[in-house]
């Protein structure tokens, strides 16, 4: 089509669906859904191209609320489902929505398959520590000693970090962010899509009811400032309310160290600077722990490599070029293929 | 007792007990032969076993084959649990299994004899490496004496002769190495196989030379060792009272043939059938045995679109289907038994989100791991009540190997045309055995799944088909139909979550009406073999096809009213099913598995009823088959 | 017409268009009646509901009660969505089910109004808090006018008045916020609802002071609520020609009651079989509705030593069961309908390696995700013939809340004493619905696995018990009998891995045998109501006991043969069953599926057999199974 | 009983089952099965209390071999399997035994479940980058572009490295070993058993049927010591066949680099020495390829925490007691549950 330029462009709303958003009032995942509508608009896409796929959970049912195609489809399976998918169609823009007992529990071995597959898709997994569609049970992110009705005394679980595995399992593009920071969200959405191959976005989700206030240390406006820091491509890894916190390296442990510039005799340039290329770097980043040190958002990692659909492409380009050059006629067909090798008349 | 030497090397021993059947001035006609090749996993029986399979093809023989591995992969040289077997059934007339009993037995080593003999009819030929009887071979199969120095061969005939001293001295000009040498004995073996049966070495050469195309004397080798074994025959034949056999070609349909496995027909008949829908074929699979071979064949294809993807495990790989059918390809996936279990949660989706789907199940003997290389029909449960919730699906089984094509097609055609997953059966038998197959022509088959035309305004996910009740494939890319697809119960129509409870009843009883009505579109049931009526219709299904055929065929040239009935749908059953049974006095229902068709068929509300079971990992054998109806008659007849 | 108004708040309308039931000077007697009350999800429904059971618990009255949860978490308030609703059925007889319709509606808002005004039967007492019919919410609700304001209520009678302002009266001297004392509303109605029925408030009382121990003037502020509640019942009484109803007490055997849901009897009866075995129990799950609040009830047993392990997904919560139960605990697993299709692998290995273990299924409509909050039996062949291979287990039902306690100690029995996986077949209705129940003694029930007596000179881990055909249950940690299990075919004494044909058929007999001779330990089928023998047997499983058990007192009462047959074996079934089941002439099977176990019975080669299928998510009504059971009536009197 | 001390020593050959071993000649698992029967001895495992689970693999057929109790389960399932097992008994010696498809394909998501809980277990994982028993498929540790029966033009998945994922999953213990590497085999093995939770370890593994000699560049004698650092703990961080190359911190790079002693300046000094207990100097090391960088194997990564069935036996202990210090009386058993809230008597 020739006038696809002229079509008008489309906003956030008209990426809303008709269904009325059933998640809790106070809810992190309204906020999460506004934001990727809103990048919906600015990427421009196109509705009809655009897929949703998503697993099972509160979080999951955001393929309803977005007025494109999507699946709903069965607890932790999404990655698989939209790896078939796009093994059938590469040219979809594929979003992976899933939460911390989707893609972490039932879900583990899938999302470890995409990352290293490289599988052309963003992967949005709402971390809200805890199952809410299931009405509360702590989850393989929550904290240690986590009470739940399936743990009355206290879990004993020690968590995974959904980064720190998405890391572990080779992905290239990892990120993390909260569901309230809209701006920052948006930006790492839109990084997201524009990274060929999996992209893996932790967001931090509020679950009013059943897990208030869990990441509030350090997203809550009074000590955001001081316990997260927002971690930008080239930018020094700056924090703190009036900015002069810092990381530096420590070196011999392999260690990165929050430090308070002028103290100590620190200076702005001892700061490093973000590289989103480095691996180790975003390991670091990724372990701190919050506690001592602040919480990292923002693209930890991105590297670019091929992703999965187009290498499996390339290879079918080569093979098919391979076979023409042969002496034997390619084949255009099943009939030429069962016509191959042996074969006798009677 | 005749013995005959010749020149030290062999010895022909024709035991008095058993009568003589050979014939010393000219071969001997037989109708059919079975002859069973077994030797160490190193030896090459199943190449082997392929080549005499392809001479008998090119002289017109019927044939059919079958390879016997052993589970370990690659056990240590000698061991019992080490050696690999194959065996084939060919003659002059249409041939529909491997054969109960080989009449030949070649045995490479002591290992083979000792883990093959039981098999041999009494009176049958044995062919012995004695090279190989070296005393720790023989300790190692587990004789404490030399069978060829105690009675264990009394009942058989025998041929014994050094093969590996012999093939050394055939190939010592080549220059190989002794290892290397010693490795064309299988080869001078089929040459006198070859001599035996008086099959022609042609294509076999032509074989060896494609093969060992870069290592030229590789080729020569083998070569060399098959005309020296096929020598020793005339030898023989010269030297004794062993003429040979002659094997007349059978009566074959024209046209151009060519030796297939049910794994490789399925998998081209799967690729054919995205040609016949203008589909891409996603295949989906994780490796198992037997199940991995459609996959490895559907590898190959890739220059002809086909996309193949090894996933993480089985429920991934059944997701991947279904995922690549929701964005529009054929989605098909593929496994054995413990497999299959795994992906029921995805094949239950696939039922409510009302996508096509296929699913391949090469059954294997059970339960849990069970016996991964033993042959079973005991998934037909699994298959047509595995999943929760009400989730009726279609169940086809193919019958041998060339019969997979054919049922890939039709379980294709279903799926796309009545939007849900089938299940296909196939087995571990039927996966590895080859016969030869009329190569089809895909523009025979009616093309399927073009029918469909959307008019935006008036879509809806789930509006029907007023025949199929099929709802329409719209898939990611099509704009202005955007819609969303799940596996909470939808609303009748617009396909939105609905909790309704007149609305959940209206959906299962549309679901489960529309597969009962793939029914129309099954040819009604006709008896494969014998009349529409008489004292006993033998039904069956999957791979005991050819042992039933086989037994029918005999009991009716006995003079017997039996006929047998195949189904190729297991679920739903064709309409006239009820009304071909009731003209019959007793239905007999042979399975290897504990009575699964069985129960399916009372449950009908049938009473004139009987099982036949057999759960050993083996096929049928056809006098088994024999025996039942016999048995059955005599009563009914009292 | 009369209508009578007090002091403007209250109106109470007896609609003329159908009898007056109300008597002036004093309480009318009803034998039971069915109250059903439903707000939004924050209202305290729930609370309020069992509030209301422990009080008609208290004074004598039988009941069965079931919570109707919406299935979003929280929905926005107002919506119809987010209603929730708790429905009871009390009286001076036995309750058997909760009612096929309320004859009494408490809604405490318009969308409450909105989704539950049609399962009021015609003339029922309506209860409205015109507090909560602000036009927002009517709007909310979808209605276009106010519903007090139309015909919407001509049908009934009605109670309305303005709730929310007389629960801030009453409770504006404890100085709670606004929100906090409208949050005390529902107490008010709970108080009307006593009034209505004559119950008493001690248990409440009991309970607001229990729970708010430390929140005492939230206590009060509710005990303010209740009894102001209370009294404006007696001014409608002083100012209207409504005088309550009166309902005596029911005959139950004498003891210690308590209120059960199925899931805390569940959780109990593992608990008590692991002691009756003296194992530790382990029960490894993933949460799954409806089944997880088995897994919440024993997760605050610890002390006790029970272990609970939430897995990372169905299949490591199997093979942890399985796990455990190797390693001598009593191992049990549980879900629902979509979790129990991706244990099937690991059971199917349970049933190879023979080792016990419970697997619960607490249904849900399915396929796929299907309405996981509503109920459904559709199950039962997944659990039958669910799995690859000849894998045959046990299947047993419970059929009420207070039955899962005794359902769970027998599966347990039969899982340790025959050396098995057994399945348990309960349904979210069982799990969420609670009744009275005569607390067990656990000392009156048999001790189980005690017997085994291990001589390791003659120990083999696939020797059998000559009579149950279990083997021995020999668990790591005991000296001398160290042993592997595993999946693959096993030697039928040494358990080593086997391929032997003969063997796998012998193994395969034995597991079927094991199975089958379970139905020895079952106690004969005998009507559960009604004679031996008659017209029309209604044969029925699971939840639906109570619906059919009602249906069968009725038809009874009116002189007809029928009685009822409640299986709780459906796998193997009980010996005498076909016995039983000819001295029939119809059976009648009342399933919500599509007709399983009606299958299941068809393939015993029966033929008089008639299903009775719902598959809508909603349980039977009483009389859906009256009207099944008249027509068979009429047809076979004709 | 009192006479254990008593009772004379087991040996290697002791632990050997009566089951002809059944792989091919050749395998590495014989190798493996030879050092795990020596530690058994060595470390005086009683054969009654050691369990070895495995899942489904010619490498999960190890339970059959050794004289002790056993479980030969199901593909994928081993690690599941042996929680339950420990869960059960706590005091049990549990040994899994599992390959690069049952642990990393199937089993991934079980084996990240059961390192972040740290189930008191050793894992050997036998990595011959292939599936052996189906013959030959590639894995997901297979190098990219393997030619196998199921992708005869090259597999195109990105390999997932299994120690940087069992890092990422959180796991305490993580070694690398090579099958025929006896020595340090063993020793790895001991530290394993004596690390409490889950020790995770990695074994390259020949394949000589279907993936012979994938890891002889940095095994063959001829190559091994300038293409694998043997790490120990505290000891310098050194290799080649004449132990002057060694391994600095690019600190601007958080990235190891290769130096030869003597070269450049380099001082021996300035090598790092191996610190088991910094998980980042882990990451690097399982990070480096073999390529530029030599293979890393011996104890990568120690740290001690309490094992999930030691927190879970606490909480026990803990509840017990509190319960015991309420006014209501303990309760006994179920029917003290039965009795407790709201009753009444008819
Ligand atoms: C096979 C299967 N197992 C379990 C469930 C039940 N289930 C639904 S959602 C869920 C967990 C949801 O947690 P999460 O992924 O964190 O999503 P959230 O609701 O917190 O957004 C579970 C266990 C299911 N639907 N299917
Ligand atoms: C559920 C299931 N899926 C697939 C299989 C088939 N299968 C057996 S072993 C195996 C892979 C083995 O690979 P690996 O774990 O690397 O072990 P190796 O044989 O290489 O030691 C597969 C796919 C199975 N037995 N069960
Ligand atoms: S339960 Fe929690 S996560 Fe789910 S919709 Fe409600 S607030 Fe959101
Ligand atoms: S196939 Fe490979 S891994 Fe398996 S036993 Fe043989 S050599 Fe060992
Ligand atoms: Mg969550
Ligand atoms: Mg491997």
């Amino acid at each position: 089509m020739t006038d696809t330029l002229a079509a008008p462009a489309l906003t956030a709303n008209d990426f809303a669906s008709e269904n009325e958003v059933r998640w809790c009032p106070g809810c992190g995942d309204y906020a999460i859904l506004k934001a990727v509508k809103k990048t919906l608009a600015e990427i421009g896409a196109a509705r009809e191209n655009t897929v949703f796929v998503s697993g099972i959970g509160c979080s999951s049912r955001f393929p309803h609320y977005v007025n494109t195609y999507g699946f709903h489809s069965i607890h932790g399976r999404a990655p698989a489902i939209a790896t078939g998918a796009m093994l059938a169609n590469p040219d979809l823009d594929m979003w992976i929505i899933t939460g911390d007992g989707d893609g972490l529990s039932i879900g583990g071995n899938h999302l470890m398959h995409i990352l290293r597959r490289n599988v052309n898709c963003q992967i949005l997994l709402f971390n809200n520590e805890i199952y809410g569609l299931t009405k509360g049970q702590y989850s393989p992110t929550s904290h240690f000693a986590t009470r739940s009705p399936s743990s009355p005394s206290g879990s004993l679980d020690t968590p995974i970090d959904p980064a720190l595995f998405a890391l572990g399992c080779g992905a290239r593009f990892v990120a993390r962010a909260v569901d309230t920071q809209q701006k920052q969200l948006g930006e790492i959405l839109k990084a997201a899509y524009e990274h060929s191959g999996a992209s893996f976005i932790e967001i931090y989700q509020n679950c009013p009811v059943f897990n208030d206030g869990v990441f509030s240390p350090f997203t809550e406006k009074a000590s955001r400032d001081d316990f997260q820091i927002q971690v930008e491509h080239k930018k020094p890894l700056t924090y703190g309310s009036e900015n002069n916190k810092g990381l530096i390296s420590n070196q011999s442990q392999f260690d990165l160290k929050p430090v308070t510039i002028g103290q100590d005799g620190i200076k702005p340039e001892q700061i490093i600077t973000h590289d989103q290329t480095n691996r180790t770097l975003a390991f670091l980043l990724a372990q701190m722990s919050g506690r001592d040190t602040p919480t990292a958002t923002g693209v930890l990692y991105n590297a670019s490599e091929p992703s999965y659909e187009h290498v499996v492409t390339e290879q079918v380009s080569k093979i098919t070029a391979r076979a023409k050059q042969r002496p034997e006629p390619a084949r255009s067909g099943i009939n030429d293929v069962l016509r191959q090798g042996f074969n006798w008349e009677v | 007792m005749t013995i005959v030497k010749n020149d030290d090397k062999i010895i022909l021993i024709i035991k008095t007990k058993v009568p003589a059947l050979l014939d010393k001035t000219k071969r001997q006609p037989l109708e059919t032969v079975v002859v069973r090749i077994a030797g160490d996993s190193g030896d090459g029986i199943q190449v082997t076993g392929s080549q005499l399979s392809l001479a008998n093809a090119m002289q017109g023989s019927d044939l059919a084959t079958f390879p016997d591995y052993p589970s370990e992969v690659r056990a240590p040289v000698g061991t019992t649990y080490g050696v690999s077997a194959f065996q084939i059934h060919f003659g002059g007339r249409d041939i529909k299994t491997i054969g109960d009993e080989p009449d030949v037995l070649i045995a490479l080593n002591p290992a083979a004899l000792k883990t093959n003999l039981e098999r041999l009819r009494t009176g049958g030929l044995v062919i012995i490496d004695t090279g190989a009887f070296t005393s720790r071979n023989i300790e190692k199969a587990g004789y404490e004496i030399s069978p060829l120095e105690d009675k264990t061969l009394d009942a058989y005939k025998l041929i014994k002769t050094d093969i590996s001293k012999q093939t050394l001295a055939a190939v010592a000009d080549i220059g190989l190495s002794r290892k290397d040498s010693l490795r064309c004995k299988n080869f001078y073996a089929l040459g006198l196989v070859y001599w035996l049966f008086d099959r022609q070495r042609e294509s076999t050469y032509a074989w060896l030379q494609k093969k060992f195309a870069v290592h030229k004397n590789v080729a020569n080798a083998n070569i060399a060792a098959l005309d020296a074994g096929h020598a020793f025959g005339e030898t023989l034949e010269a030297s004794s009272d062993l003429a040979g056999y002659s094997i007349g070609p059978a009566q074959m349909e024209n046209g151009l043939y060519r030796l297939v496995t049910g794994a490789q027909t399925m998998a081209w008949g799967l690729a054919a059938a995205a040609e016949l829908c203008d589909r891409k074929l996603v295949f989906a699979s994780y490796p198992i045995t037997p199940a991995t071979p459609i996959l490895h064949e559907l590898a190959t294809l890739k220059d002809l679109g086909v996309v193949t993807f090894q996933a993480e495990d089985e429920i991934a790989a059944a997701c991947a289907a279904l995922g690549a059918s929701f964005a529009g390809a054929l989605g098909v996936t593929s496994s054995s038994g413990p497999g299959i279990a795994l992906k029921q949660e995805t094949i239950s989706l696939a039922v409510s989100v009302e996508l096509p789907m296929v699913i391949v199940n090469t059954q294997r003997a059970g339960p849990s791991t069970g016996m991964p290389t033993k042959t079973e029909q005991s998934d037909l449960y699994q298959a047509a009540f595995g999943r929760h919730g009400e989730s009726p699906l279609p169940v086809l089984a193919a019958r041998s190997p060339a019969d997979c094509f054919d049922v890939a097609i039709e379980a294709s055609r279903i799926a796309i045309e009545y939007m849900t997953p089938v299940i296909v059966l196939s087995d571990g038998f039927i996966g590895n055995a080859s016969e030869p197959w009329l190569i089809a022509d895909v523009n025979d088959y009616p093309r399927f799944g073009h029918e469909q035309i959307i008019i935006p305004e008036a879509f809806a996910p789930f509006k029907r088909h007023p025949k199929t009740l099929a709802r329409q494939w719209v898939t990611p890319g099509m704009e202005g139909l955007e819609h969303v697809l799940g596996g909470l119960e939808k609303d009748h129509v617009t396909g939105a979550i609905a909790y309704d409870p007149e609305n959940h009843q209206k959906m299962t009883d549309i679901r489960a009406q529309k597969i009962a009505g793939i029914s129309r579109t099954i040819p009604d049931l006709e008896p494969d073999q014998g009349d529409t009526t008489g004292d006993i219709a033998i039904v069956g299904w999957g791979s005991t096809y050819g042992p039933i055929s086989r037994a029918v065929t005999n009991l009716r040239n006995d003079g017997k009213a039996v006929s047998h009935v195949h189904l190729r749908h297991l679920f739903p059953f064709a309409d006239n099913q009820d009304e071909l049974l009731d003209n019959f006095r007793i239905i007999l229902v042979p399975e290897l598995n504990a009575g699964q068709l069985l129960m399916m068929i009372k449950a009908t509300g049938r009473q004139n009823l009987q099982g036949l079971s057999k759960v050993s990992g083996q096929p049928f054998m056809v006098r088994e088959i024999e025996a039942a109806v016999d048995k059955i008659l005599e009563k009914i007849n009292d």
